[in-house]
Formats: structure tokens, sequence, C-alpha cells
């Protein structure tokens, strides 16, 4: 009885809105330490300009059960036409407040949900992101770039542990290094927090201390330390999710891209125009542009040879191509 | 390796021992000091930003002391004056902390996320010509950044003011027996408030550690380092020596960590909780040995 | 006389609190007026956010009324975080493999499993305490930072249900959660559990024997010893109190909001019934209200940004100036004598 | 008009805390280089006027001259500046310091960098410990030292603060019958010094020997002033109470019946559990008889009576109490068996100052049948049996919710002793019983002792207070360095100085007055 009460309420506010078009997205963390979040948060904001539709950027802390509640009370407040929200571990609980809320349109990006009426999702292949950079470490630890050695290690520092990254873009960035040579070895740490840079220089050096020659981070603001690190060794850095080679070029060779940014700005525009197809969902990689890769990079073309450079782009054509699976 | 091993202890313990030596004297006071963490982030933020738009790393360690021991003001007057709970007014420390920095930071710096400052000066490695290039020597006595070596210095400062000096004589009358102090004149609340404003300047010094040397700020990158810092304090029985005992084997037991991250299988997570078990594991063999030699 | 004359002091200084509280917010927001209105009034404005409120005090009452038992006894326990998230992931697997039982059953099995598992945690310390003098502060500190990396990892491989997509548990059978009341909010039938449970050691710790030893060693060790009161027993049964205690905290979100149990999901209970508890001068009645303005905080800061321009950081500032102050005894008696100073100049 | 050094004029002072009138016209008047005693029962505000003297209490109104000059002694920095010193009755002393350290908290030599000149302070404080009697070693860490030395530190360090006025609260309450010579000895060193001593006691005898000047206080108030050469110990005696109180030996009992507790070579180590402190003792009381324990501080007593009483380890030998052995009973199972303990320590382990009346009552039987069922307190019944104590040992409190921090010392120890008594032992051990209490509270103490004595009871009392040992005693046994060297049956021609010599050791060799050399063998730190 209550909850129907509740939920005319809620249909009584809704009617009431105004005209105007209105998104709230619902971080899963904070914006702070995390720069996929400050580009999704960009790319909205500009897509909001354009298209001039009001947008709530609420942050929802990096306590994951808390995530749901916050969703669940976005959608309660009617007055939202779109609420969006991010990753692999949400698909749940958009399911959950899609159900709760038939009339509440849903987008969940970085993350695949089922395909309820009211839902789109769109997920990205990470597991091309990882596999470019696995190819690239595998084309640089057998090169003899001044900052290579001759051991057959590369290195993998994380944030933390979760499904995708054990899953999809631990194995990919080992496929990807294989693909140069079967011999690699990968070495993998995780610092447990996403937010200690002391913590990631302090693991990186233990890596480069043990013949690794180049290192990708995927560990937010931990991921600061290992480029000091590897500055400090004169070995190298893969970066990733947007382009900060400029931070220090001699070290951070290379980022593979994931244009959050571009994603974001397609969606909510094009649920602005009415025209975003709920009830399906999409699946980005290189070929629907959100997986890039910085070939343009002044810096990338200074420091790495050009026979690297090419085989890279082989391998991102064959990858856009499906002519390689970087799952096996 | 071992030289590896060595170097990572010292390097990382450094900042931990420098937080500990400010917990060193509350607790001389008698009194817990929860907030080092949160003392220690707000000048890992100011110290760094300092340092990186001045160009000066001297002004920013000396910006980053005053912001962290003005916070350790506010904790001694409303513990001392206002008489809240130390604990909680330790836990609220921590969280204003957490809570101002990325305040300013995206205020300051337009973004809530890592700060990276290019430019900022650099707290540079030392290396020690002669001594640099003997393996494992070199590596234990080399390489560190100024604030690294001095810290051995602090250490030895806070055994003097601590066991020299009438402040420390008094500051342990009054942990000891506050009456008794209070009985020959010394004011409890003077000691226990310069305890506070001495604990911000360590504290303070600790976070400069963190942050300076890679010129980074990411929001809550103290990760925990104040609770650690607090568990040396203990664990150092109001003995800086003690506590740079305590900070060592933390050190070391964390280089081992990363060590076995690098060359085992072992689950990472796993990995992460030796340095917590090393360190219960000593406490626990002292206090057994204390036993059993007074039982002797 | 005394006690009344307390509880109006801890509410001036509580109103004090929360009045430099909404001159934080007046200084940090752009809508001051809504910030507040949201911040203060939010959690009351509709049956979902006051039921979540009351929901997030539950564990906060479990926890505080744990920190407050042991500190009572003069055992310090700094492990409840650990302990609370250990005996959660316990009662969890419990729950998850009992799925074809009945739901009475497995709930309490999974609930019991949890608060002797939280229990044997804190008891350790208390042996150690008790057997070798360790620092129960230190040891219980550092085997709760410990067993957060232990259950952790539990949660990202052994007991990682693949399809969460995220460190999280596979979900129990959805009979076992306890009865939802206000739905659709999270608040549910554990708010009675706990405050049955609170009840019940409030009389413990008034009326029997064993509250008794508690409370006298507690006091004063040294007399106890000569009066013949088991001293160590005492103490690590405290600790162990204490422990099933958080290890019934932990669960009990679990079986009355996620229906399985999601790494990191009990952030900050631990510490904050510690705060709880110190709030409450470790009386254990005391600890309902004191969680509740707890949980009152927290969910203003969640209304807060949700509904207005306050950021997750600015929520912090402002909840940290109240907590600044929510303990200051003197705060009371100084702004009476600054106003005493003033008339007299 | 005479020159007085110091004079206190028409003190008053009201606890606002219980609206206990401490002091009213309290006026003492003290002469440069005389001993004044300072009389009265406990509570008759002696302590509080010192207090206010010494600048820890506040006056509400009244007027201290020193020196013919108005004074204001706010802190007891300010007082110890204008030349006046206090020995507490509870040390005010840091445990874990060592003697210099303690003595010069607070007025530290400094070298040029600020440092503190411990060397220094070392030598300067064992000549002035030479100098003036007092010998201490300064390195000894005061947590080692027995009561009576913890007490001699105090007055040092009165002294190397320069005090010309020095405030011995109750002094002879804790020391044996030789350490009190020695204290008087002392005293009247300070005095020819040109020091002016105020000596606060509730023993006339004592008073009448060491004291030059006497004031007497009853309720807050000053009843008498005068020399002491002109008084008798009666009317000062009836000045302070209103009445006579005076005690006579007990007489001994021929009602002794069989062996009721025997002990049999026991040995048991120090608290830190390094060397032995009792070495081999062995003894036996009756039912119906008081056996006397005599020894100077720190020969053992403290470590016999926590094995006997099953807080501390036994190391070798047994414990018999009815016949069985109890050597490995825990504390509660020996107070099951029948033992009680009244300690010396009544504050910190005899009561839980913050718990209320009931619940210190009720401390060693909260789980037996007369105060609990099942695990839960029964209430009516611990305040039935809390009331009832407290109307039969006459228990002087504003009511049973009072915490017993607030009673007086007097009534604490009722509070102790009722409780002893009411599990109506077997055996009671008695330490010190009497300690720092009043003459009316002593009495009272000593009739409880009686009482059960009569109804064939045993008793073990240890005291450092030998008047009191010969008071009750029917046997006394003398420890010394662990063991029990003698053992008197007390007759009426029974000596002080005969057992003294066997508290002291001489019954084994004379040995030579020690020589006064006090430097430090060790560092500090």
């Amino acid at each position: 009885m209550r909850k129907i009460s509740f939920l005319l309420l809620c249909l009584v506010l809704i009617a009431s809105m105004g005209f105007s078009y209105s998104v709230a997205i619902m971080i899963t963390g904070e914006i702070g330490g995390n720069p996929i979040y400050e580009m999704m948060v960009n790319g909205a904001k500009e897509a909001a300009k354009e298209a001039g539709f009001d947008l709530k950027v609420v942050e929802g802390g990096y306590n994951t059960a808390k995530w749901e509640p916050n969703v669940i009370s976005l959608a309660a407040t009617g007055q939202y036409d779109l609420v969006v929200t991010f990753t692999e571990g949400m698909p749940k609980s958009v399911e959950k407040v899609a159900k709760m809320f038939p009339n509440q349109k849903l987008a969940l990006l970085d993350g695949l949900a089922e395909n309820l009426p009211n839902i789109f999702s769109l997920g990205f292949k990470d597991e091309e992101m990882s596999y470019l950079a696995g190819a690239f470490a595998g084309m640089v630890t057998t090169s003899d770039m001044p900052g290579a050695n001759k051991d057959l290690k590369v290195g993998l520092l994380a944030g933390d542990i979760y499904p995708a990254m054990t899953d999809r873009m631990k194995p990919a960035y080992e496929n990807g290094a294989k693909s140069i040579n079967k011999d690699i070895e990968l070495i993998f740490s995780a610092a447990g927090s996403w937010s200690d840079p002391n913590k990631g220089e302090d693991l990186s050096e233990a890596q480069l201390g043990q013949g690794v020659d180049i290192i990708l981070t995927i560990a937010g603001g931990t991921g600061m330390g290992a480029i000091e690190a590897a500055s400090n060794s004169g070995n190298y850095i893969i970066g990733v999710d947007s382009n900060y080679i400029s931070m220090a070029p001699e070290t951070i060779l290379a980022c593979t891209l994931k244009n959050a940014d571009i994603a974001i700005k397609d969606v909510l525009i094009r649920a602005f125009n009415g025209n975003l197809p709920f009830g399906t969902s999409e699946r980005w990689g290189i070929k629907e542009g959100a997986i890039g890769f910085t070939f343009d990079d002044p810096n990338y073309i200074k420091n790495v040879p050009e026979d690297i450079r090419e085989k890279m782009l082989g391998v991102f054509n064959s990858l856009k191509d499906g002519e390689i699976n970087p799952s096996d | 390796m071992i030289g590896d091993f060595l170097h990572t202890t010292i390097a990382m313990m450094t900042p931990i021992l420098w937080a500990a030596l400010g917990g060193l004297f509350t607790q001389l006071g008698g009194m817990l000091n929860i907030g080092l963490e949160g003392m220690m982030l707000v000048s890992a933020f100011s110290s760094l930003y300092t340092a990186a738009n001045t160009g000066s790393l001297l002004l920013g360690i000396l910006v980053g002391i005053s912001s962290s021991m003005l916070l350790a003001a506010i904790m001694g007057y409303v513990s001392l004056n206002l008489k809240a709970n130390v604990f909680v007014v330790g836990l609220a420390t921590n969280l204003f902390a957490s809570g101002i920095t990325v305040f300013l930071s995206s205020n300051l710096c337009g973004t809530k996320g890592t700060l990276y400052f290019q430019n900022a000066p650099e707290l540079s490695e030392i290396k020690i010509p002669g001594i640099e290039n003997i393996p494992i020597l070199g590596d234990l006595l080399s390489g560190y950044d100024i604030l690294d070596y001095l810290v051995f210095l602090a250490v030895i400062i806070c055994f003097i003011i601590i066991f020299k000096t009438p402040y420390g004589f008094h500051l342990r009358s009054v942990g000891k027996n506050y009456r008794a102090s209070v009985s020959v004149g010394i004011s409890v609340y003077k000691q226990r408030f310069g305890s506070f404003l001495i604990s911000g300047f360590f504290a303070g010094i600790g976070g400069a550690a963190l942050s300076l040397p890679i010129k980074t700020f990411v929001g809550g990158m103290t990760n925990g380092r104040g609770w650690i810092a607090l568990v040396a304090v203990i664990l150092g029985r109001g003995n800086p020596v003690g506590v740079l005992m305590a900070s060592i084997i933390f050190g070391a037991a964390s280089a081992l960590s990363n060590l076995f991250q690098a060359t085992t299988d072992i689950s990472p997570k796993l990995l992460l909780t030796v340095p917590f078990l090393v360190t219960l594991a000593i406490m626990i063999f002292y206090s057994v040995k204390r036993k059993k030699v007074n039982a002797q | 006389m005394h006690r009344i004359n307390g509880l109006i002091k801890t509410a001036i200084t509580i109103g004090i609190a929360l009045v430099i509280g909404i001159i934080a917010i007046l200084l940090t927001s752009s809508e001051p007026g809504n910030s507040i209105k949201q911040f203060f009034i939010g959690p009351f404005s509709n049956t979902y956010f006051f039921g979540n409120m009351i929901a997030a005090s539950i564990p906060l009452m479990l926890t505080g009324l744990a920190a407050s038992l042991a500190f009572s006894a003069s055992a310090f326990n700094l492990g409840l975080e650990g302990q609370l998230y250990f005996g959660a992931l316990v009662g969890t697997f419990l729950a998850v493999k009992m799925s074809g039982f009945p739901a009475i059953l497995a709930i309490v099995i999974s609930i019991f499993a949890s608060a002797l598992a939280g229990g044997i945690i804190a008891g350790i310390s208390g042996w150690l305490k008790a057997k070798w003098e360790v620092n129960e502060l230190i040891s219980s500190l550092l085997i709760s930072y410990t067993l957060v990396y232990v259950v952790d990892y539990f949660l990202e491989g052994p007991f990682n249900d693949p399809e969460a997509g995220m460190a999280a548990s596979p979900y129990m059978n959805s009979n076992f959660m306890l009865p939802k009341i206000l739905s659709p909010s999270d608040l549910h039938a554990g708010v009675f559990i706990a405050i049955a449970v609170i009840i019940f050691f409030y009389f413990i710790y008034k009326k029997s024997t064993v509250g008794y030893e508690m409370v006298i060693t507690g006091r004063n060790r040294k007399f106890s010893n000569y009066s013949g009161i088991p001293v160590k027993k005492v103490i690590i049964l405290s600790m162990c109190l204490s422990g099933s205690l958080a290890g019934l905290a932990g669960i009990i979100d679990n079986l009355g909001i996620y229906g399985r149990m999601i790494r990191g999901y009990s952030t900050g209970y631990g510490w904050n019934g510690i705060a709880v508890a110190l709030i409450a001068r470790n009386h254990p009645l005391l600890v309902i209200p004191a969680a509740l303005l707890f949980a009152f905080l927290e969910s203003g800061a969640n209304v807060a940004s949700l509904m207005s321009d306050i950021t997750p950081e600015v929520a912090r500032i402002i909840q940290s100036v109240i907590f600044y102050l929510i303990t200051a005894e003197g705060l009371v008696s100084f702004i009476g004598k600054k106003r005493r100073e003033g008339i007299k100049t | 008009m005479q020159n007085y050094i110091l004079e206190m004029k028409n003190i008053h002072k009201i606890y606002s805390v219980n609206n206990v009138t401490a002091l009213k016209n309290a006026t003492l008047k003290l002469e440069k280089g005389k001993v004044h005693a300072l009389v009265g029962e406990n509570g008759a505000g002696k302590t509080t006027l010192m207090k206010i003297l010494y600048g820890i209490e506040k006056m509400d109104s009244g007027e201290i001259m020193l020196r013919g000059k108005d004074v204001k002694i706010d802190n007891a920095k300010t007082a110890f500046e204008l030349g006046i010193g206090m020995v507490h009755q509870h040390f005010k002393l840091i445990d874990d310091f060592n003697i210099a350290e303690n003595i010069s908290l607070g007025i530290e030599k400094k070298n040029k960098y600020g440092m503190i000149e411990f060397k220094k302070i070392q030598n300067e404080i064992s000549d002035l410990s030479c100098k003036s009697g007092l010998d201490l070693d300064p390195c000894t860490k005061v947590g080692d030292l027995s009561i009576g030395e913890k007490q001699k530190v105090e007055i040092l360090r009165t002294l190397y603060r320069g005090a010309e006025i020095i405030i011995l609260d109750e002094p002879t309450s804790v020391l044996t019958e030789q350490e009190i010579q020695r204290l008087f000895n002392t005293i009247k060193m300070l005095k020819n010094q040109g020091k002016t001593i105020i000596f606060i006691s509730h023993k006339l005898e004592e008073v009448k020997k060491i004291s030059d000047q006497i004031t007497v206080l009853r309720n807050g108030e000053t009843v008498f002033t005068g020399d002491t050469a002109r008084t008798n110990i009666e009317e000062i005696s009836r000045l302070m109470v209103g009445e006579n109180i005076t005690f006579e030996k007990l007489k001994c009992t021929d009602k002794k019946g069989e062996n009721i507790f025997s002990i049999d070579e026991l040995y048991v180590k120090d608290m830190e559990d390094q060397y032995f402190k009792v070495k081999g003792i062995s003894l036996n009381i009756k039912a119906g008889e008081i056996v006397g324990l005599a020894g100077v501080d720190g020969n053992g007593q403290k470590e016999l009576i926590r094995a006997i009483t099953g807080l501390s380890k036994i190391e070798k030998g047994s414990v018999f109490l009815n016949k069985k052995n109890i050597s490995d009973y825990s504390t509660r199972m020996r107070r099951e068996a029948g033992m009680s303990y009244i300690p010396k320590d009544r504050v910190m382990e005899g009561s839980s100052p913050e718990s209320n009346i009931l619940e210190n009552e009720i401390s060693t039987k909260y789980f037996k049948d007369d105060v609990s069922k099942n695990g839960w307190i029964n209430r009516e019944k611990s305040l039935d049996l809390t009331k009832f104590l407290i109307k039969e040992y006459d228990i002087k409190t504003p009511g049973i919710n009072i915490m017993v921090g607030m009673l007086s010392g007097g009534n604490i120890q009722k509070v102790v002793i009722s409780r002893e008594l009411s599990s109506e032992p077997e055996l009671l051990i008695a330490c010190e019983p009497t300690w720092g209490l009043d003459i009316r509270s002593q009495k009272f103490v000593y009739d409880q002792l009686e009482k059960i004595r009569n109804e064939g009871k045993s008793i073990f009392l240890i005291s450092g207070n030998l008047d009191e040992i010969m008071y009750l005693s029917d046997r006394i046994l003398v420890i010394f360095d662990g063991e029990i060297v003698k053992n008197f049956d007390n007759h009426d021609d029974l000596t002080k100085m005969e057992i003294g010599k066997y508290m002291m050791g001489l019954h084994i060799e004379e040995k030579p007055e020690k020589e006064c050399d006090n430097r430090c063998t060790e560092s500090t730190d």
C-alpha cells in the first residue's frame, strides 16, 4: 500500500515537472582520484551545454554498497528524465531500479545490463584496450630501447582486484604481450587502493627490481607512483584511459585511450533527441571509436622507434577488423 | 635484491616514522592522537601546492608543517579547552582533513582528481659519492631524499627533547601522573597543548614526505599511515628509539610484501596482510619474552 | 538530578555543534537555503530517506554497543571493523550455502555464526591480553587490518559471484531476507533485533553478575582481583561479547538490505561505532540516540549531495565540524562564561 | 605583639560539591624555628587548612600573612616560591621516575644549552640527603621504595626546593616505630637548621614528644592554641573529640582452639618475579587467636599476604585453611574457603571509589545466593544487605547511592571491614587496618577485631604500628628479610625496643651505622 502511494507521489511529481529535459549522473565512486569519471563528467557537461538540458552530478562515494540506494533515491525523486550510472558492478542494481520504477529511464555505461524496456546500456571492450597495451609492452621489452632490458618481463599495476580486471583485462594484456614473444612473463601487483601513489611507487620498484622494464598502470592515483619509480630507474610506463604522456614524456611511452567522454556525450545527446534505443545494449571498442591509442602524440612519435609504431598500427587495425580475438 | 629490500624498507617507513615521532609526544602526555592521519593528509596537500606554486621546497615544507600544526592546535583547543573526547576529536580531524583537501583541490586546482605538478621542484634523491656504488651498503645508505635522512636526526633530537630537556621531562611526568605534576606547579594544559603542536609539526613533515618526492597529491593518499604511526608509537613504549625500531619492522614487512607481489603467485590481497601480521607476531613475541624473562 | 543536567548539557552541546554545521554550509554552498534544508530536514522529508536513515543506524547501534561494552570493562577494542567484516563473511557464507534450509533456521544460524566469528576474533585479542599482556588496543587493530584484506580476498576470488561484476558474494536465498519496513527504503526488521539486543545488554550490564563483574573490573582492576573476581576471564569475555556484537552488526546489513556481501560495504562502521559509544558516554541505552544522531548526519550528508550542491567532501567538512564539538563538555560552560564576562565588561 | 612567621586568620571554606563546611574561623599562628602540631580528628579540617596554605584549595574568606605581609597563594608554585613545602599524606611522587627526577621535577637545573643537568642534580641531592640525615640513593626508582623512604623523598624535596615552612601531613601514620624515631630525629635536625615545621597528627603521644606548640581543630574551628609543654594528653584529647577514648591492651583469652590456618615453608618471589622476598616462612594460627606480624616495610610482608590471598604465585610451600591445602586455589576459592582480607590500601585495592556502597559491599558475594540467582543480581536482597551493614557498622553516608570515594577515610574503612566480616570468615587477614584513621574509627576497628576473636575466629594482623600490634595480638611474629625471625608471646613486659631489635635484624649482628655515601653508581635513562 505504502509502496503504491509512494509511486503515485512520484508520478505526480513527474507530471508536475517542467518541459526541460534533465539528467542525473550517479558516479560510482568520487570524481577525485579517478580520471575516467572526470572524463565522463566533462563529456556529459559538453552534451548538456550543446543540447541545453539540466545536469545533476552525484558522487556515490567509495562505499560500493551505497551506490544502489543512491540510484534508487535519484529515481525516486522523479525529477530526472534519465538517470545514468557506471561500471560493471551496477547491472543488477540498475535492473532492480528499472523494475521498481518502470517509468524511469536509465542508462548504464561501462557495463552491460539486461535489456529491460527502460534501460540502455553501453559496455566498453576493455580487453581490446589491454591487448593493445600488452602488445606494445611486449614490443618494448623485446626491443633494444635504452630503458628495455633482456629479461622478458612486463608489469601490470592494478589499483585493486575486481572481476573485469582478473577476467578480462589481465588475460588480454598477457595475451597481447605473448603475441609478441610467448616467453614473456607477466608480473602483476595490486595496491588495494586507488589513491595511494606511495604504495604504487613501492610496488613498481619491486617489479622493476625483478627485471620488469615496462608497466601498465590501471590504478588511478596509485599509478602516479609507478611513473615516478619508472622515471627514476629509466624504465617505461603505459597509461590508460586518457592521454597523459606529457606528464613524463620520457617515461610514459604511450597511453591506451578509453574515449568515455565521447561515448557519454553520444548517449546523452541521443537520449535528449529521443532516439536512444532503450531496451537494447551496445558494446563499443576500437571499431566504434571508444578505444584508441596515442598514435598521434608527438612524444610517442619521438620516443618510440618507428618499427614498433608501425607494428602497433597493424595490431590496432587487426583488432578493429576483428582479426584478433584479444581474449585468447 | 637485498639492497633493494633494505632501500625500500627505509624509504617506506620514513613518512610513518615522522608521524610516529609526532604521535610519541601526545602519547607521552597521556593522550592517544588519532588525528595523525588527517594532519599528514593536510600537509601532503598544502606542502605540495605551495612548493609547486612558489618553486620553493623549503617554503612548501614550512607551509605543510604550519597547516598540520594548525589542525593540531584546533585538536588541542577542542579537546583541552572545550574538554571534548580526544578520540572523537581525532576522528573529526581525519574527516575534516579528507574533506578540506579535496575541497581546496577542486577550488584551487580545478580538479578533485589526481594532482600532478610537473613543474614542482623535486625533492630529489641524494646519492652519496663513494658509498653509492658499494653493493648493499650503497643501497642502504645512499639515494634517499633529504627528509629521509633528516628523520634519523629527528629521532636523536626527539630523544634529547624527551629525556634531557625540562619540556620533555615535564611532559613525561604529566603522562605518568598528572596529579603529582600539578603539585609541583607544572601546567598539564600547557604540556599537553605543546605536545599537540609538536605532534602537528612532525606529522606535517610526514605528510610532506609523502607528496613532495612524487610531486603528486591524491585525496586520501595517506591511506592508513597515520594509524600505523600510532601502532609504532605504542610499540615504541615512549622511546623514540623504540618508535624507530617499530617503524623499521613495519617498513621491512611492507617491503617484503611488495617483493612477494613481484616474485610469487600468492594473491596480492593476502600479501597485503603481511606487514600487519609481522608486526603483530613481533609484538606478541616481545610480550611473551618479557613475561618469560620476568618469570626466570 | 545530575543525570538530567548532563542530558540537557549534552543536548545544548549537540545543538551548538549543529548550528556550527549550518554555518559551515553557509560558507561553502552556493544555495545555502536549499542545502541546509536538505542536510537537516532531508532525512525526514519522505519515508524513503527516513527509512534509510533508521536503517543506517542499525549497525551503528550494535557497533556502538560493542564498543561501549568493551570500554566499560576497560578493554579497548579498536578492531571492531575487522570483527564486523569477518563475522559478516562467515554469516553470509553460511546463508548462501544453506539455500535449502527453512528461512528461520538459516537466519538464526547465520546470525549466530557471525556473532561467534566476531567474538572469537576479538577474544583472541582478549586472550593475548590476559595471557601475555599484549596491548589489546594494538593487537585488535592489527588483526582487524589483516582480516579486512583476507575477507576482500574471499570476496574477490573464492567466494565471488562471477555474475556480480564486482567484488561481491553470491546472493543468498531471498527468503532469508529480514522483512522490510517502510519499503522501498532499506529499513528492515533488523532494527528490532538491534533494539532488543541493546535492551538485553542493558539488563546484563545493570543487573547480572557478569555485568557487575565487567563494570567493577573496568573501574578498578586491583579491587576486582582483590575481591576474587576472575579478572582475566572478564577481560576475555568482554572482548568476546564486544566482538560478537560487531559480528552481529556485520551480518544484519547483509540479511536486511543487500542479500549478499559486497566488498567494503561496512567501511567506517567500526570507527563510527567507537564514536557512537563515546557520544553515549558508554551507556548502553544512550547508544540508541547516539547512533540515530550519527545516522542522521550521514543521511543528511547523503541527501544533501543528492538534492543540493553539497559534494561529498563538503559534507565531510560539515560532519567533521559537528564531530569536533559533539563531545565538547566544556562548550556549554565556555559559552556561559563568555556571556557572564560580557555582562561584566 | 609576637613575631609570627606565618599567620592564617579566620579562614572559611565551604566545599561547593557537597556543601560541607570544611573550615570556619580557623586560625593558625606559627613561630619561626618551632615544631607546631596541628591536631584534630579526621574531617576536622586539618588537611583542608594546609591545602589552602599550599595553594591547592582556594579559601572563601580569611587572610594569610607571611612574615608580616599579606600574601595570596593560589597555586602550589607560589607556595613553594614563598618557601612553603608540603609532604602530602598521599605522596605526590611518580613511581617510574627515580628519586633525583622526582625531587627536581619542576625546578630542574639547566646547562647553557637548556639541557637538564641530571648529574649535577644527583650530586646536590646526595649532598643534601647526607646533610639532612635523610640517606637516600638519588638514582633509585621511587616505585621500588618503601613508604617510609617515599616520605623521606617528599621531605627531601621540600628541602631541595628551599622550603622554610614544611608541612608534614600525618607523617607517622604510615611509618614503623623505628622509622618514626628517625623521622623525629630529622624533624629535630630541621628545626635546628631554623626550619618551621607544621606537624599534623592525631596521635597525641607523638605530638607531645615532638612539638613545641599545638593547635587543635574541631569541626573546622580552632578550639585551642598553646605551648605543648603546658598541656597534657587527656586535655588535648578531650578538646579534639569532646570525650575520652583510651585503649587498653586486650586480655588474652583461654579459648584457643585448634589450628585454623597454617603455612608450611612458603617461598614467594617479588612482584617483578625476579628474586625471593619470602624465604621459607612457616606459621600457624589457632581459632580465637590474633597473631600479629611485625616488621619494617619491605621485608616480605606484602608478598606473603599476596601469596596467602591468592594474588601472587606461590613458588614453593603450602597454605592450609581448616586443614585444606588451598595453595592452588584462586582468590575467590580461598574466600569461599573462609578467608577474608582487609588490605592496606583501602582506596585503590579495598574498594572501588567510583562505585556506590552497594556495589562495594557485594563485591565478594555477588555470585552467591544471598544476593543473586541464576546470574542475575537480586536488587532487593543486596539492598537489604547493604542497609543492614550500613546500620550495623555505623557507616556515615548521605545515602546508599553515594560513591564510596566521596566518603571519609574512616567510613571507607568501615565499608571494607563490614564487607569482609559479613562473610563470616574463619580467618581474617588485616593489613594496617587503622592506617590514617582517627581515634574514634580506630577504636571501632579494634572493637570489631576483638569481637570476632572472641567468637573464635582467627586473625592475622599485619601492621607497621607496633602499638597496634601490641594492643591486639596474642602472639607476635617478627618478619625480617623474608623470614620469621622471632615468635613472641605477648607478655605484659614485652617492650617495643625488644621487638624492634628483631625487626631491624639486630639480633644477627650489631651492624655499624651505615656510612653516608649516596653517589650514583649508574647513570639515569
